[in-house]
Order: structure tokens, then C-alpha cells, then sequence
């Protein structure tokens, strides 16, 4: 299988709290994998490592084999906190990272205009982070990080602030940039049922110093379709499953 | 080739810079060219005097000369330390002043060795002796009845005797003949621009013995575009009673200070304190360039 | 603020300070403040003389060069030694001991290196505006949220990206707070330097006016300077408004 | 040896060893090296004469910081917190700030004489305007949403206060209130030159009149050496009240 | 029915946008109500009026019958932005709004940590919010609204950030409190599953300017259990309702 990203016996300490310990895992290009865990277990620890916003104290990443330095282009990160330009409005902040990459003014709000509508934000191009609710904040992160073309998307829950109808569609959109864009895609959330309906691999980690516990590899329920799917067999089942494991490592 | 002459003030034009704005003219009218700046006190124009900065500055740097050594002349006296002791109408001689407070300049300053001369010639002491620099300060400060005595410069005096005419005392004094503010250079510089020096000192002597025959030339030959001409009408209306009073109060030597005010000085500085070892033993010749004054004295 | 729901402008209240002035100077209660009238008539009578404009223009000369430099070198700095532990364990020291120095003690060293011409009193004015600057912009950094920070580095931004597009547009609120006052004190430092240094300009006539008790010159030149630093100060508070909308959302 | 010491121990190796040279080529007959100077600190701590020099100096000095300190934070807060408080007092300030202080000393001697009275007054006007404007700035900026908080938890107006805009606004605050203490260090120097030379000022005249550089240097270097030290102390309080605000620095 | 808060004819304007139009709604006590709407149709704005930080543009809102004036002491928040302050440690933050209520500090610091305990951040009490993960912040805004001890409850999306294992013990907490104590919450999520669960009553908003647009009283499930409960058909039923008429009105 084509590796897209291998964390690497990875450990992260923050001054006395270990937050990862010799934590390895692989990333297959252009399939979605989850990282599922309890809060504060340093999933997104391990988002900023891949990032290469954070050094790891031990371990490194590899991106098609060679070993990252810092951030680069190929990878894009979704912030859980949104991470918006207070001072900037709705459309200079999706077009911000183009801008940061030296794109003509013109052409990177065109571009942003497209990304705006598609997270439902047509009409609130001049609004400022502060005029928005918080589920509307979070789609103007989402379409900055959409709008660089990335291959690698790191996506840092972000659908937790989002109402089921825009979190289907964003779901909609996320596997058709799977399948057809062959991108990369490492997601975390805390919805178990999303993981195992989104996911083509999903990695269980462990609570503080955490590790991989399992790796669960669903298949087969998107074709069913969204409308379905809660009501198979097979994923209730997959879904009680990794609940139960989730627990058990909890407790 | 001569550079231009940069000269140090130790204070802003006003009238009692006119007399020495009117010389410079004379001397420019001679071929002197020169340029002025003016600093806040006195330390400053040494300093920069010391530097290199400036050719000549104003003030009476002994200490100067002594501790640092420095080969600093001084070329010709300006005015005499003519200081005014002005009290309230509570003392009417020196004498009472003994055992009373007095407002002086600065520590080792001036007026504190003028009052320290005072206390040996009148054979009083004074009591406690603060200290408030600038003599427009020490107006406000017994204007405004913060001191009953303190000691004031000529300009100052007047501006007192004038807007509060009888609420003030002004006490007797005897004569001075140390210097208030005086010319100095740095020797080598001296030496090497003699002729300078020499158009110099010549304006400077001839504006004050043209002054002490009639002190009204100095507003007839004030410029009128230049620092003082430029003041406001107010003070230049002023200057005919300034040089006349301060002509007859003997503010200034018509002879350039010299060997005379030298000599006075030592004992003066000593007495103060600016001065170590005794008055006898210091050499003039360290302190004075006595050269281009006494040229410009024979002409 | 509104009275009867009508918006007063910023500095309406001189108007107020003013009148209470005039009534101090009228009652004669000491010669130093004589009434606004007769200030206000004597800058009428001085303000086309020679003297005066070339005062106002070697001031504001020095006091525009000062500014300009305390605020290309302060912002900067500040941001740098408000980003960088190493930096700031370098700096910041220095930093406090040019804020606390007398200012009068380091005339003559000033003087040593730059003459008394005004250069000297340029550097003077940039000394008193500047500390405040590189302080506010300190402070203005460190309280950065970090997922800017982070957002900018992961998309890629080069430092000098970061520095034009995040750190200072988030620390602008404290920064402009800074300017402003830096201004005002900048103020007094051209001030300042023109009677430590050589005495020129407002200074030369600050010295001649108060040497000479001619209280309402004293006065119309002080008004003049008041002026020249309200509006300055209202410039800058209009800019810091305009920015008031995300400064409290960051 | 920690780093933060050992780098604060280098850079002051540098700019002392430049002084000391630039006193040695010499820059000027009125500058003295760096030995000189300390050895003249060293003869005035002997003799005692530092010490009682700062003991006149710090009366003012204390005195008038503190009270610029307390009511400059609590005016700078009014300001901030009241559109009319502003809209009356902030002119004042500026004034204040703008005031060439040197020129206005002989009003202060007239109103309130030369005594300690005068010189608080100077070290308030020097301190206060900065302490004040930036206190101001800082509590217009508080971010709404914890504000919004505490109003929901039922927070008087003086919990806000107290509670959650002096800590949002304490960086700039304690920026201005550094400020604001060296300008006052600045005050009681120029009170002391001005007004009556006294204390520290006393030596810094009278060493300069008769051109003792080395004691004159020593006088200033020593009440450097205080104020830094005072903002030094300054720091350690904002980072044990306000410890969570220290966020360390972007670069680690 | 004894209606705890009621919510009348309430229109709330920013500027231009029309957030909340003409909307009634009451609150039975002792019950849990959870607003369901999309993102941005105002949910936060409607809460944020109950708890009297905003003054809606018309109407008002009546706690027990009286109409409020402001915050007061029978409700407390949870924020949607979490609202911690930066300076102050875990169990300070905890503990704040005591102190606002001027509890002892030995006192309300036993409060809190008692309920520091309960959201799982013991250990925890010296760090200071920039140290914690998402999730644990989230939870501290959690506990602080529950130490003390309000009648009201007003919860911002709670449990956006937090794990499932988390979720599932916060939400039977809550139902503990309605059932024990007669607490009466108000609660906005995005998960029809979660409102469908917890909520005797769940009032659907319309988007933007929003209004309810439908009432419904879900019973039943919480006897089933959670761990049975997806797998009911009622349950799926009233989900597949509520999601088909959320997406209606979006379209
Ligand atoms: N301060 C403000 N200024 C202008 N418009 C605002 C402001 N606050 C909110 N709005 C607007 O009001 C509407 C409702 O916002 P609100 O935060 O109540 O939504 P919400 O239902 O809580 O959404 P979400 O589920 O995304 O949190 C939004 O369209 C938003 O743009
Ligand atoms: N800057 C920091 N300083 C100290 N500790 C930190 C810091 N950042 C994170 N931690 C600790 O590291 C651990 C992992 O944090 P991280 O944010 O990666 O968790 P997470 O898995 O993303 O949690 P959540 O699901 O709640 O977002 C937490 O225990 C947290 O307390
Ligand atoms: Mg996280
Ligand atoms: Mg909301």
C-alpha cells in the first residue's frame, strides 16, 4: 500500500505531562483516516507534529518517504479553535493561506468566493470573525484550509461546531476529495458514527502517554448511502465495538 | 584658510548677550566667521569645549582645569560675578542675615561662594542654605514667599526692583572683581587660529570700552535680524536701562578682566571650592592665555 | 461622549477647560497664568514673526524625524524581543535601563557622539518616544493567541509574512496605544532636547519667555505645542478606534 | 549557570568593556571609564554619603510613585471604563504628558514652593499621564467574550474590575506602570536638578560644577542600577499575580 | 405545566441581520429542552437573551412568571466559546463563579474540586487553560457553570469537543439533575441523536431570522438505556423525523 504519511515512533512530552509515547502509524494515500480518542490524549498533538507546527521530543514524520523539517505545502491543517484573523473579514481570511502562498489578489478571491459558497457563507464575505456564530467560524476555517489544495488535509474536528445538515454535506464533499482527487485525508473527530461512515481506516489511540491501540479498517457502508446506513446491522455493530474498546482502554 | 569659529553660549540670547552679539558683529565686519550655539548651562558649553565639539565657550571652567586637565585658556572675562542679595522686607543689612536661611544656586555653585565670602568678610553665618538653580527660579521662589533672602543676578534684580517695587529688599554688597562668565578655549586650538582669536578679543575689547562711554550703542548697534534683535520687543525696549545700570554697577571691565580678574579669581574659586591648593601657589599662566588680550589692549 | 443624544467630538471638552482658564486668569490669582484672552492675543501678535515660524519649523522638523524613527525601530523590536525568548533575555534589560536613565545624564554622552546640532536632538526625541513603543508592542505579542501563530507557519507563511500579516496586525490595538503616547511624550522630549542640548527652536523660546516672566508668550507657545500634540493624539485614537472592533474579540 | 543569567552577565560585559574603552581613547575630557566611575561609587558607599543621598532622594520618589501608581491605575481605569470620564479628563493627561516639565517648574516652586511637595508633584506629572493612558487603552480592549462571562456569573461592576479587566488589560498595564515608575525615577532626578538639589541630584550637580565626572557618572549609574532593579522587582510581581498570562514566548 | 422561562415575542437584530424574529418558546421546569437548528440561525443570540447578557431588539423573557432585568442567580452558563480566563488556573476557573457569589475561598475550592473531579481533569487543578487540549477547556466551562448550583441551566453546544466515553457520562449527570434536583436546561447541540435522548422537549428553529417551527416530545428512550437505545426503532424513527424536517426548512 502507498504510504502517504508515517509517523515514526513519535513521543511528546510537555515539560512533566506525556502526551505521546513511541506512537507510530501509517497513512495511506488518498484514503481518510480517523483518529479516534479521549480528550486530551494528544490527538491534536499529533496533528501539529505531522503539521510540523510542533518538534516531536523523540521520533519524526515522513512525508513520500522523506523525513519533514517543519510545514510545507503539501499538508493543510483545519484548526480546532478555527484560528481566524480577527482583524480580517470572512473572504480575506478563506484567502489567506493563497495569499500566504503568493497568489494574485484577484485570482485567490475568486477562488475563496467558490470555497464560501461551498460551506454556505455566500453573503457574509465582509462579515468579521466576531459578526459570526461559531458553527459559521468554523466553515471559514474549513474553506481556507479546502481552498489551498493540499494533498494532505489535517482536519482537527471540524464539523464539531456544525449542524448535521452541513456536516453531511461537508462529509459528502470530503469523500468525493478522496476519491477523486486521491487526497490524503487525516480527520479527527469524537463521533464514533462518523468515523466508522467516513473512514477507510481508523486508528484507536490510547488516553495520556498515548499510543495506537487498534487499527480499524470499516468498509463498505458509504455505498449504502447516509439515509441507510444507522439502520445496518453491520455498522451498529462496528460502532458498538469500538465503543467498547474505547471504553475499556479508558476505564 | 579659517574655519568657522563655533562658539558655546551657556544660555539663550537675551539682553545680556547683546553687548557680545554686538561685538561678534564688529568682529564679522573684520573677517571673522563664526557660528553660535547655545546650551543650558554652563557645564555643557565646558563639555563640549572639552570635546573638541566647540571652539569657545562661555563660563569659568577652573575645575575644570585643574581636574581634567585639559589644556583650557581662559582668553577674556565677560562680567564680573555681580550677584545681589534680595530679601524681603524682613532684613535691612547683611548683618541680619546671620543665622537666617538663604536660597542659593547649587552646591559649590556661584552664589554659594559668594555667600561663603560674605560670611567671612561681614563675619556672619548663614543658616540653613538651600539651593534652587536658575536666579528666574529663585524670584518665583520669594515672590511667591517660599524664602525671605536669597542671592540673584543683575537682570533679575532689576526685574524685581521693577515689577515689585516695594516689597523687596535689595542689600548693600560690596565689590566684586571674579568672574561671572568668561571666554575659554582649548589652548592648542588657540594657538592655532591666533588671528581669529585676535579679531576676536580686538571687537570684544572695543564693544566694551565703547560701552562704558556711552551704553546706549549696544540697541543702536544691535542688528535687528540677528538672535537679538529678533527678541521681543518687550526686552529690547530693555536694553538701554540694562546696560546703563549694569555700566555704573560695574558689571563689566572695560579692560577684558586680564591679570587683574586672574588674580581675583584664584583667591575667589579657592574660597568657593573650585579651586584646590593655595591661591598663592596656582600659576596664572595655567588658567589664563593672556596673549591676545593684551595686544588687543595696546591698540 | 452624548449629551441629549448628541454626539460631543472627541476633544470638546477644551472648550470646558478652556472657559475654567480664562475665569483662573482673570481673578488675577498669580502672574503665571495670565487669561486665555490675552494668550490667545499674543499668539495672534507672534505667530507670523520670523523667530516664531523658524521655531515651529526646526520643532517640528526634529519632532517628526524623532517619531518617525521610534516608531521604525520600536515596533519592530518590540515585536521581535515580545516573539523571541533569546531576544528579549538580550534586550529587554537594556530596554529598562534607557527607560529609567535621566535623560539629562546621557545628554553628554550623546552630545559626545553626535554633536549639538540636531541630530542630537532628533535622537532625543526618538529616546523619549520609543521605550513605550517597544514595551506596548511586548505586550501586545506575547498575549498573541498561538493558533495564529500556528495557522500562519502551517500555510506556510515566510517570517516576514508572519511578522506583517499576524504579529503586528495582533498586537495593533497595543502598538497604536503605544504610538499614541509615545507621540505625546515625543513631544516633550524635542522639547527636552532643545533646552539640554542646544538651545533652539520652542525651547530657545520657552527659556526666553520664562527667563523674562512674559507669562502669556510663555503660555502661547505651550498652546501651540498642546495642539500640535492633540491632534496628533486624536489622529492616532481615531486609528486605534478603527481597529477597536477586533481588538476586543481576539 | 542558567542561560538567563549568563546572557544578562555577557551583554553587560559588553556595554561595560565599550565604556571603558570609549573612556580610555577618551571620547571627551568629561567622560570618565568605567573603573573610575565605580571606584567613585565605591568611595561614596564607603564614606556613606550614597546612602545618605538616597535617603533624601527616595522620599519624593517613593511617595510619588506610589501615589501615581494607585490613583493613575484607578483614572486610567474611569477613563476607560466611562466615555464622560474620558471625554472630561483625557485632554488633561495629554497635557500633562506633552508639558515641557522643565519649563514649568518655576508654576510648581510658586504653587507649592520647593519643599517635598513640589517634588511628588514632579515625579506624578512625569509618572501618571503614561500609567493612566495606557491603562485606559488596555480596559477598552478586554476581550468582550469573558466579560460576557462574568456578567453572567453575576459579577458586580467592581468584580469585572477586578476580577477579569485588570487581568486581561495587565501586560499593557504593567507596561505603562513600568513606564510610568522609570519616568518617576527621570521626575525625582529632574526635581532634585531643578527644583532644590538634593539627595542624588545634590551629587550629580555639585560633582559636575566641579568637574568630578567619575562621581557624577557613579551617581547616575547608581540610580540606574535602582531603577532597573525596581523594574525588575516590577516583573517578578506581574508574573506572580498574573502568572497564567505568561504565556512564554513564541519562539519556544 | 409549570413554565420555569418563557421566551416572548423575542426580535433580535444586529445591524442589518435579522437574528431572531417575533420568537415565543416556554421552558417547562424540571425538564430539559434542547434547541436544534442550523448554524447561525441564533441560537447562541436567544440563549445569550435569556441569560440577560444581550437585550433583544423587541419582547422579553419571564424566569418564574417575573421579567428579568439582567443575569441573576437562577441561571447559569455554559459557553459556546468556553470564555476562560487566560490568567487563571484550572481550579481558579472552576471555582470563579463562586467566587463571584463571594463564596469562602476554602469553601468554593472544595466546590470545585469536586466538580473538576467530575468533568475528569483532577490532576489537573494548576494548569492554566493555554495547557489544556480542547476538550479539557470545554469541560472546565462545564464545571464551572455546574458548582454553582443554578436552577436554570443555559448550555452552549456543552459537549462539542469532548470524547464519547465523556459525552455519554455528562449527559447522565444531566439527566440526573433534571430528575433529582428539578434543574431545568436549556441546551443547544447539533446532534438530533443527543437532543433525541436527553430532551423531554426539543424545539426546532427555522433558519435565519429564526422562530420555532415545531415542538417535539420525545419519551421513552432513557429507560431503554444508552447502550440499547440506537438500536430502537422509535429512537431511528424520530431522528429520521426531526433530520427530514430540518432539511426541509434548510431548503
Ligand atoms: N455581534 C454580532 N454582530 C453582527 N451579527 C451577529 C453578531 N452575533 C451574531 N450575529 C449574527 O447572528 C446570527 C445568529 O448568530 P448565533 O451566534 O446566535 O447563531 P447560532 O445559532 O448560535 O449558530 P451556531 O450553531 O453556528 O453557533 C448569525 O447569522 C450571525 O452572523
Ligand atoms: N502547551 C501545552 N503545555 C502543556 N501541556 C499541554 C500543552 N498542550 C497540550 N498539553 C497537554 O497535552 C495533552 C494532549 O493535548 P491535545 O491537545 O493533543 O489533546 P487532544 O487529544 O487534542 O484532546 P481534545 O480531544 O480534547 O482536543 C493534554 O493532556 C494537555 O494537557
Ligand atoms: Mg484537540
Ligand atoms: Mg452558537
Amino acid at each position: 500500500m502507498d504510504t502517504a504519511v508515517s509517523v515514526l515512533n513519535v513521543t511528546k512530552n510537555y515539560g512533566d505531562v506525556e502526551a505521546l509515547r513511541d506512537l507510530s502509524l501509517d497513512f495511506p494515500r488518498g484514503q481518510l483516516t480517523s483518529l479516534l480518542g479521549p480528550s486530551g490524549c494528544g490527538k491534536t498533538t499529533l496533528l501539529k507534529i505531522i503539521a510540523g507546527l510542533l518538534e516531536p521530543t523523540a521520533g519524526n514524520i515522513e512525508i513520500d518517504g522523506k523525513q519533514i523539517t517543519g510545514p510545507g505545502e503539501d499538508r493543510a491543517f483545519v484548526f480546532q479553535d478555527f484560528a481566524l484573523l480577527p482583524w480580517a473579514n470572512v473572504l480575506r481570511n478563506v484567502s489567506f493561506g493563497l495569499e500566504l502562498r503568493g497568489v494574485a489578489k484577484s485570482e485567490r478571491e475568486a477562488i475563496a468566493e467558490k470555497y464560501i459558497n461551498n460551506v454556505g457563507l455566500t453573503g457574509f464575505e465582509k462579515s468579521y470573525p466576531h459578526e459570526l456564530s461559531g458553527g459559521m467560524r468554523q466553515r471559514v476555517g474549513l474553506a481556507r484550509a479546502l481552498s489551498v489544495d493540499s494533498k494532505v488535509l489535517l482536519l482537527d474536528e471540524p464539523f464539531s461546531a456544525v449542524d448535521e445538515q452541513n456536516r453531511r454535506k461537508f462529509q459528502e464533499d470530503m469523500l468525493e476529495l478522496v476519491r477523486n482527487e486521491n487526497k490524503t485525508f487525516i480527520f479527527v473527530t469524537h463521533s464514533i458514527e462518523e468515523a466508522v461512515y467516513v473512514s477507510d481506516q481508523i486508528a484507536i489511540l490510547l488516553p495520556r502517554p498515548s499510543r495506537v491501540s487498534e487499527i480499524i479498517r470499516p468498509k463498505g457502508f458509504r455505498s449504502a448511502g447516509v439515509e441507510n446506513i444507522r439502520r445496518s446491522k453491520e455498522y451498529l455493530d462496528i460502532v458498538d465495538q469500538i465503543w467498547a474498546s474505547l471504553r475499556n482502554y479508558v476505564e | 584658510y579659517a574655519a568657522k569659529l563655533k562658539i558655546a553660549l551657556a544660555e539663550t540670547p537675551s539682553d545680556e548677550l547683546a553687548a557680545f552679539f554686538v561685538a561678534l558683529d564688529r568682529a564679522r565686519a573684520n573677517g571673522l566667521d563664526y557660528e553660535w550655539t547655545a546650551f543650558s548651562d554652563e557645564e555643557l558649553a565646558i563639555q563640549a569645549v572639552l570635546s573638541g565639539q566647540m571652539n569657545i565657550g562661555f563660563g569659568t571652567p577652573y575645575s575644570a582645569m585643574q581636574r581634567s586637565k585639559a589644556p583650557i585658556r581662559i582668553i577674556f572675562q565677560l562680567s564680573k560675578l555681580k550677584f545681589f542679595p534680595v530679601t524681603s522686607k524682613k532684613y535691612n543689612d547683611l548683618k541680619d542675615l546671620d543665622g537666617e536661611p538663604i536660597l542659593l544656586h547649587s552646591r559649590g555653585g556661584g552664589t554659594d561662594s559668594i555667600a561663603n565670602v560674605i560670611e567671612d568678610k561681614i563675619g556672619i553665618k548663614f543658616g540653613k542654605r538651600s539651593y534652587v538653580p536658575g536666579s528666574s527660579n529663585r524670584v518665583v521662589a520669594l515672590v511667591g514667599g517660599q524664602t525671605d533672602a536669597t542671592i540673584i543676578d543683575l537682570s533679575n534684580k532689576n526685574k524685581v526692583v521693577k515689577k515689585f517695587p516695594d516689597k523687596f529688599n535689595v542689600l548693600p554688597m560690596f565689590e566684586v572683581d571674579s568672574s561671572d562668565e568668561a571666554l575659554f578655549a582649548n589652548l592648542d586650538w588657540i594657538k592655532e587660529n591666533e588671528e581669529q582669536v585676535g579679531i576676536f578679543v580686538d571687537a570684544l575689547v572695543s564693544v566694551w570700552r565703547d560701552m562704558h562711554r556711552d551704553p546706549t550703542i549696544i540697541s543702536k548697534e544691535t542688528n535687528p535680524d540677528g538672535p537679538i534683535g529678533q527678541l521681543p520687543k518687550e526686552i529690547l525696549a530693555e536694553l538701554d536701562g540694562f546696560y546703563t545700570d549694569a555700566v555704573a554697577g560695574g558689571l563689566y571691565d572695560p579692560n577684558g578682566g586680564g591679570r587683574k580678574a586672574a588674580a581675583a579669581d584664584m583667591e575667589w574659586y579657592s574660597a568657593a571650592g573650585q579651586l584646590t591648593g593655595d591661591p598663592s601657589t596656582l600659576n596664572i599662566e595655567d588658567f589664563w592665555y593672556l596673549a591676545p588680550l593684551d595686544a588687543a589692549m595696546k591698540k | 461622549m452624548t449629551i441629549f443624544g448628541y454626539k460631543l467630538p472627541g476633544m470638546s471638552s477644551l472648550i470646558l477647560w478652556a472657559l475654567i482658564w480664562e475665569i483662573v486668569g482673570q481673578t488675577g490669582w498669580t502672574f503665571f497664568i495670565p487669561p486665555l484672552s490675552e494668550v490667545i492675543g499674543t499668539l495672534i501678535d507672534v505667530i507670523g514673526t520670523p523667530a516664531f515660524l523658524k521655531a515651529i519649523y526646526e520643532t517640528a522638523y526634529a519632532f517628526l524625524a524623532g517619531v518617525f524613527f521610534a516608531v521604525v525601530i520600536g515596533i519592530p523590536v518590540g515585536i521581535l524581543i515580545g516573539k523571541s525568548r533569546l531576544l528579549d533575555e538580550l534586550i529587554l534589560p537594556w530596554v529598562n535601563i534607557f527607560l529609567s536613565a535621566p535623560l539629562t545624564a546621557l545628554v553628554p554622552v550623546l552630545m559626545v557622539l553626535f554633536g549639538f546640532g540636531m541630530k542630537s536632538i532628533i535622537i532625543t526625541t526618538t529616546l523619549f518616544a520609543i521605550w513605550i513603543i517597544i514595551l506596548n508592542s511586548r505586550a501586545g505579542v506575547k498575549q498573541i493567541n498561538r493558533s495564529l501563530v500556528d495557522m500562519a507557519r502551517s500555510f506556510g507563511a515566510s517570517p516576514l509574512d508572519a511578522f506583517f500579516k499576524i504579529y503586528f496586525w495582533a498586537a495593533l490595538p497595543e502598538i497604536l496605544g503605544g504610538v499614541r503616547i509615545g507621540v505625546i511624550r515625543a513631544v516633550k522630549g524635542v522639547i527636552i532636547g532643545q533646552l539640554l542640548i542646544s538651545i533652539v527652536g520652542f525651547g530657545a523660546l520657552f527659556e526666553l519667555y520664562s527667563n523674562n516672566f512674559m507669562m502669556s508668550h510663555f503660555w502661547a507657545v505651550l498652546i501651540v505645542l498642546f495642539a500640535l500634540a492633540f491632534s496628533l493624539s486624536e489622529f492616532l485614537a481615531y486609528l486605534e478606534r478603527r481597529v477597536s472592533y477586533y481588538a476586543s474579540s481576539r | 549557570m542558567n542561560r538567563s543569567l549568563f546572557l544578562k552577565l555577557l551583554s553587560a560585559f559588553i556595554v561595560f568593556g565599550t565604556w571603558e574603552l570609549a573612556g580610555r581613547i577618551p571620547v571627551s575630557y568629561a567622560f570618565p571609564t568605567f573603573f573610575e566611575s565605580m571606584q567613585a561609587l565605591f568611595a561614596m558607599t564607603m564614606d556613606g554619603s550614597i546612602f545618605v543621598a538616597y535617603a533624601e532622594t527616595l522620599k519624593p520618589l517613593t511617595l510619588g510613585v506610589a501615589i501615581s501608581a494607585v490613583s493613575g491605575i484607578g483614572l486610567g481605569l474611569w477613563i476607560g471604563l466611562s466615555s464622560r470620564f474620558e471625554w472630561l479628563f483625557s485632554p488633561i493627561f495629554i497635557v500633562m504628558q506633552a508639558a515641557p516639565l522643565a519649563a514649568l517648574i518655576p508654576i510648581l516652586v510658586m504653587a507649592y514652593g520647593i519643599g517635598l511637595t513640589s517634588k511628588v508633584f514632579v515625579v506624578c506629572i512625569m509618572a501618571m499621564p503614561v500609567i493612566v493612558l495606557n491603562t485606559a487603552s488596555a480596559v477598552r480592549n478586554t476581550p468582550t467574550s469573558i466579560k460576557d462571562m462574568g456578567r453572567s456569573f453575576l459579577a458586580t461592576d467592581r468584580d469585572v474590575i477586578l476580577k477579569i479587566i485588570i487581568p486581561a488589560a495587565s501586560p499593557v498595564i504593567f507596561s505603562g506602570l513600568r513606564l510610568g515608575i522609570s519616568a518617576g525615577f527621570i521626575g525625582a532626578i529632574l526635581s532634585e536638578l531643578k527644583i532644590t538639589p538634593t539627595g542624588v541630584g545634590d551629587i550629580i550637580t555639585y560633582s559636575r560644577s566641579i568637574a568630578d565626572y567619575p562621581s557624577m557618572y557613579a551617581a547616575i549609574f547608581s540610580i540606574i542600577v535602582l531603577a532597573v532593579l525596581f523594574l525588575n522587582g516590577l516583573e517578578r510581581v506581574e508574573n506572580y499575580l498574573f502568572e497564567g498570562n505568561n504565556r512564554g514566548y513564541v519562539s519556544d
